[in-house]
């Protein structure tokens, strides 16, 4: 595991976001109130499933420490199905990137429900935490990126 | 002639070093040889080349040439280029120290191209004389002799020793910032060699090849010819001939977002890609076959008629060795050539 | 380090104006003023916006003008959508002029001369027009044979009818493809309307547009009795670096970038036919 | 063998059954074979080889041949048919207008690996019940055959044919393979070793599309890699992650496709073990959603086109393997 560089690093967290689900959870977690860092961007897409493996690499690339999906609980996607895919997608994406080096908690996936406040901004904290532990992305950085 | 023993040569390499960088080919774990940064323990490979060609040096396969920094409506632009600092390259084969004049024809015509030359004006090549050329050879069907390879300084083995030749105001320079180490030394052994090499390459299978039926005036009826189709049908249309080529020079200009500005840089680029040339209304080069021909007449004959006749490939097999499908320029001439 | 042609110059958009549905013309100068480089009729330059592309474009305008250079383009791709979106003020990179001319200085000089152009064609003889008229004294009579797809689609057409067709010496012929409210000119397709014109086959003749008109009108000049010598036209094909390196804007062992984009009918029989 | 086949060539295009060939032809070497397609008895007789290194998988080729008209003769290796079949189930190939012969092989052999021995000068090579005996310029060497046969011929998933319309020979079973020993091998690293594993390797790639382009699963018509609009079209690897990219997305669009044919790796100029990284795919999905053989059949559902409700969880990567 890679030692902290920064003390005071603050992870760049990317969200991908279901619309029906998990960004009315992130809503709902804003309107109670609930703090979760401010580093974590949210994208909205219209599933789960929309998101293609590209996407996340691409978050890597442009700057992001973290990468996190939150869809529907499986059962529960508005598609019907999309979120089934997108879980087989991202296990063998994410396994991987495993393979291939890259630190394991830099990616995760979460079901978050249009009800669960609180359950995203908790999720966020502690995803946010985790990476915080890895410190800044390297290993699946592109160095034209980073800020001089 | 000025010459060290074989078993020395690291004490030159490690005296190089002091003052430049040098590149040496070392062989690489899977076994082939490519061009290493001289540290103490890389050692000196007996591989008759490089896997990827010496162009690497002078025309990488990627570098930035300008920045830009935007804000609203203004450009900044941004002259990153520095001089290069100086650099040795040794063991350049024949075939390659012929490749960097093809290169030299397109990239120091004017318009300069700063970045290639920069480059070119802060390397010193030390060439080294093929002993044990292999089938795949066949660099004499364009004028080239492998034991006279040339560069700034051309190096040739006996056995026992290595041999130096300065050929260029550079090349004096550096035997001069070695002489310590060298020794003069009797040529026979080394004529001798030499010798052997030549009966070998008289002998190797495309020896024969010939380039009578190519060049500048066999335009019009070479890129008619009906064998384009039959040698284009199973190309796989993938770049690698283009970039193990040591004298393919084409390029592609691109541009980055960092996400905090622009980064334009250049790559190469295969005449054998689909977008090659694709425009917004249309590709004149529409088939595999358009651009398979593209990538040989030019070799064979647009070049020539660009640059004195002189012909645009060096004969050193990598093509051969690398083509997933086994088809090359030889097979092509072959095909093409009017007996 | 001494300049290096890949190194752009930047520009300033002082002006857009809006010609037809789908092509502005550009004007551009150095932002202290002036022009960014002197050019000759028929030269080409690359406009680049960072980041979105960079293309090669006839330079529209004559270099008799001082103060500025226009470009007039076609939306048809990444870059040229979004120079359509652009508003004055914004700066682009430029760097030129590449290639040849038209030999204006040369075999044109004294010579009758005809334009043909369809469509946005009219943007790189449009140069040349307003060269010729300029120095007028050097040229004998102008004939312009204009075609587009409507009256909407005439690039230029308040500079033609407003000062082209009151030059003295300048015979402007237009076409439009299909008949339309509001407008009494001919209505035909250029090649067509060429041969009915009957020109003189003393003229030297001066081509651009889509590939279909070229090859028909040519075709048609020939009928009547002209001369492949007699007639240039300005070719394009995808560029990269605009000075012969990067290697794919080739016909045969040219370079349209650095041997054209300007060649003669003679000289482009000789090439290979891959354009 | 070669001989058998030219003669069953010759007699289905003699009577009519089809009106081309696909096959490999002779090149100016011991080991350079080019596929190319074969239109009469006489180019066959002339051109057409068969032998230890004719490794290219004709399969591809066929997206394009069989949309012509005719029927189109193919002799294809036991691994072969099952890019054949994987395309088949992709409507990639027009099946009615392709007439597919089985031919036997006992693995081929790796010029790459004769190279690296130091051997140079080929002028022949013959080999004789497992002895190669390889003349060159400079002198003759022997050595087992085993010891140059290419990679993934060492590790053999399969000597049945999937698809075919007749057989030379006998068919014969699909094989328990060593094949994911290597994969198992650097699961079992630590993170950091991976990464530096993989880091040297794809350091190495010069982007020449070599392995996407010889790929039967990579059949696109445009691929993502080319497209402008995508925003990750390159010509080269500009930056260390678009090595990694590359390769990522490339594995993963062919993942569940793939049938471990091992083109890939064997194309490769700068010798990646690309088929690593399918492989791994492969494993997962064997382990994850049940045992898979791509190209095995022309009707069952690809595991990344399908899920059950019970499926694991993404987080399953965090329980297995070495952290």
């Amino acid at each position: 595991m890679q030692v902290n560089e920064n003390k005071d690093f603050e992870p760049v967290i990317v969200a991908f976001c279901c619309n029906w689900c998990s960004y009315a959870g992130a809503d709902l977690s804003g309107t109670n109130r609930l703090n979760y860092p401010a580093n974590v961007k949210i994208i909205r897409v219209p599933c789960s499933c929309r998101v293609n493996p590209m996407f996340i690499l691409r978050a890597f690339q442009k700057g992001a420490d973290g990468v996190i999906l939150c869809g529907c609980h499986p059962g529960d996607c508005h598609y019907t199905s999309g979120n089934y895919y997108a879980r087989r997608r991202m296990t063998l994406l994410f396994s991987m990137l495993d393979f291939l080096g890259i630190e394991r908690d830099r990616t995760r996936v979460e079901w978050v429900s249009a009800a669960e406040g609180a359950k995203f901004a908790a999720t966020m904290n502690e995803f946010v935490e985790s990476v915080k532990k890895l410190g800044p992305n390297r290993r699946l950085e592109d160095l034209r990126c980073r800020k001089q | 002639m000025l010459k060290i023993a074989i078993e020395k040569i690291d004490e030159l390499f490690a005296l190089v070093a002091q003052n430049q960088a040098l590149y040496i080919p070392s062989d690489n774990k899977d076994g082939a040889a490519e061009y290493t940064r001289w540290s103490e323990g890389v050692k000196y490979s007996n591989a008759l080349n490089t896997l990827r060609s010496a162009k690497d040096f002078f025309f990488p396969q990627t570098e930035d040439l300008v920045d830009f920094k935007m804000s609203g409506k203004n450009i900044e632009i941004i002259d990153i280029r520095k001089e290069t600092e100086d650099f040795v390259i040794f063991g350049v084969r024949a075939c390659d120290a012929k490749s960097f004049f093809i290169l030299d024809n397109v990239y120091l015509s004017e318009p300069v191209d700063s970045y290639y030359k920069n480059r070119r004006e802060h390397a010193t090549v030390i060439t080294m004389a093929c002993s044990k050329p292999s089938e795949t050879c066949f660099c004499s069907a364009f004028g080239i002799d492998a034991t006279q390879p040339g560069g700034d300084v051309e190096c040739a083995s006996d056995g026992t020793s290595f041999f130096f030749e300065a050929k260029t105001e550079k090349g004096k320079a550096f035997i001069d910032s070695v002489s310590s180490l060298l020794s003069d030394g009797d040529t026979a052994e080394l004529d001798n060699a030499k010798a052997k090499t030549k009966e070998i390459l008289a002998k190797l299978p495309l020896a024969e090849l010939s380039t009578e039926s190519f060049g500048a005036d066999k335009l019009t009826e070479l890129f008619n010819s009906d064998k384009w189709a039959g040698l284009s049908e199973s190309c796989l249309a993938c770049g690698t001939c283009t970039f193990v080529c040591p004298t393919c020079q084409c390029y592609d200009i691109k541009d980055f977002d960092t996400g905090h500005g622009i980064k334009r840089y250049r790559c190469w680029d295969s005449c054998m890609y689909s977008d090659f040339t694709k425009m917004a209304h249309g590709n004149p080069r529409l088939t595999q076959l358009e651009r398979f021909r593209q990538r040989f007449m030019h070799k064979l004959v647009y070049y020539p008629a660009n640059y004195d006749g002189v012909f645009g490939c060096v004969g050193c097999g990598r093509c051969l060795a690398k083509c997933p499908i086994s088809m090359n320029i030889v097979k092509v001439m072959k095909a093409l050539e009017v007996k | 380090m001494n300049n290096d042609t890949l190194i752009p110059h930047l520009g300033v958009v002082t002006d857009i104006r809006i010609d037809t549905p789908d092509v502005k013309t550009f004007r551009v100068v150095s932002p202290e003023g002036g022009k960014v480089f002197e050019h000759m009729p028929g030269q080409c330059a690359m406009l680049s916006i960072p980041g979105v592309g960079e293309a090669m474009f006839s330079i529209t305008s004559s270099p008799t003008n001082k103060e500025f250079m226009e470009f007039s383009i076609k939306k048809c791709g990444c870059l040229t959508s979004w120079l359509h979106m652009m508003e004055v003020g914004q700066q682009v990179t430029i760097r030129g002029p590449y290639g040849n001319a038209f030999p204006v200085e040369t075999e044109l000089k004294g010579k009758d001369l005809l334009f043909i152009a369809g469509g946005i064609g009219l943007a790189p003889l449009r140069s040349v027009i307003n060269y010729v008229r300029d120095n007028r004294a050097n040229y004998g009579s102008v004939q312009i044979v204009y075609g587009s797809r409507s009256k909407d689609d005439l690039v230029d057409y308040q500079e033609i009818i407003n000062e082209w067709m009151n030059d003295d010496g300048i015979e402007v012929n237009l076409t439009i493809d299909n008949p339309q409210e509001g407008w009494d000119g001919h209505v035909g397709f250029v090649p067509n309307y060429v041969k009915e014109l009957e020109p003189s086959t003393s003229k030297t003749v001066l081509i651009c547009g889509p590939p279909i008109m070229i090859k028909f009108t040519l075709a048609g000049l020939k009928e009547i009795g002209f001369q492949e010598t007699q007639v240039y036209t300005t070719m394009e094909l995808r560029m990269k670096c605009g000075v012969g390196k990067c290697g794919r804007c080739n016909i045969g062992d040219k370079y349209v970038c650095k041997h054209g984009p300007v060649f003669r009918f003679d000289q482009l029989n000789e090439l290979p036919n891959e354009y | 063998m070669q001989k058998a086949i030219i003669e069953r060539a010759k007699q289905l295009l003699a009577d009519g059954t089809v009106t081309r060939v696909i096959g490999w032809k002779k090149g100016d070497f011991a080991y350079d074979s080019t596929p190319a397609v074969f239109n009469s008895a006489e180019e066959l007789d002339k051109d057409f080889i068969f032998d230890d290194f004719t490794a290219s998988n004709v399969s591809k080729y066929l997206i394009k041949e069989s949309q012509k008209e005719g029927k189109v003769l193919v002799f294809l290796k036991p691994c072969d048919t099952y890019s054949f079949n994987q395309l088949v189930k992709e409507h990639r190939i027009n099946r009615e207008n392709v007439y597919i012969v089985g031919i036997e092989c006992y693995g081929k052999l790796d010029i790459e690996k004769i190279r690296a021995k130091g051997i140079s000068g080929i002028q022949s090579v013959t080999n004789n019940d497992g002895t190669l005996t390889i003349e060159t310029l400079y002198g003759t060497e022997t050595m087992p055959a085993y010891e140059v046969m290419a990679e993934r011929c060492l590790s053999c998933k399969s000597k049945k044919y999937v698809a075919y319309d007749e057989l030379i020979g006998d068919d014969g079973e699909v094989m328990d393979s060593n094949r994911f020993d290597m994969v198992a091998q650097l699961e079992a690293m630590s993170s950091e070793e991976r990464y530096n594993f993989w880091r040297e390797q794809l350091s190495k790639c010069i982007r020449c599309n070599a392995c996407r382009n010889v790929c039967p699963a990579c059949s696109c018509e445009r691929c993502v890699f080319d497209n402008d609009n995508s925003g990750i079209a390159n010509k080269a690897p500009a930056d260390s992650f678009e090595e990694n990219m590359f390769h990522i997305i490339r594995a993963f669009h062919v993942a569940g496709r793939c049938t471990d044919c091992g083109e890939c790796s064997r194309v490769c100029p700068q010798s990646i073990p690309l088929h690593l990284l399918n492989r791994k795919f492969i494993k997962d999905i064997n382990e994850l959603y049940g045992e898979y053989q791509a190209g095995a059949d022309t009707d069952s559902r690809a595991p990344l086109t399908n899920y059950t409700q019970g499926d694991c969880e993404p987080s399953v990567v965090h329980e297995r393997g070495v952290e």
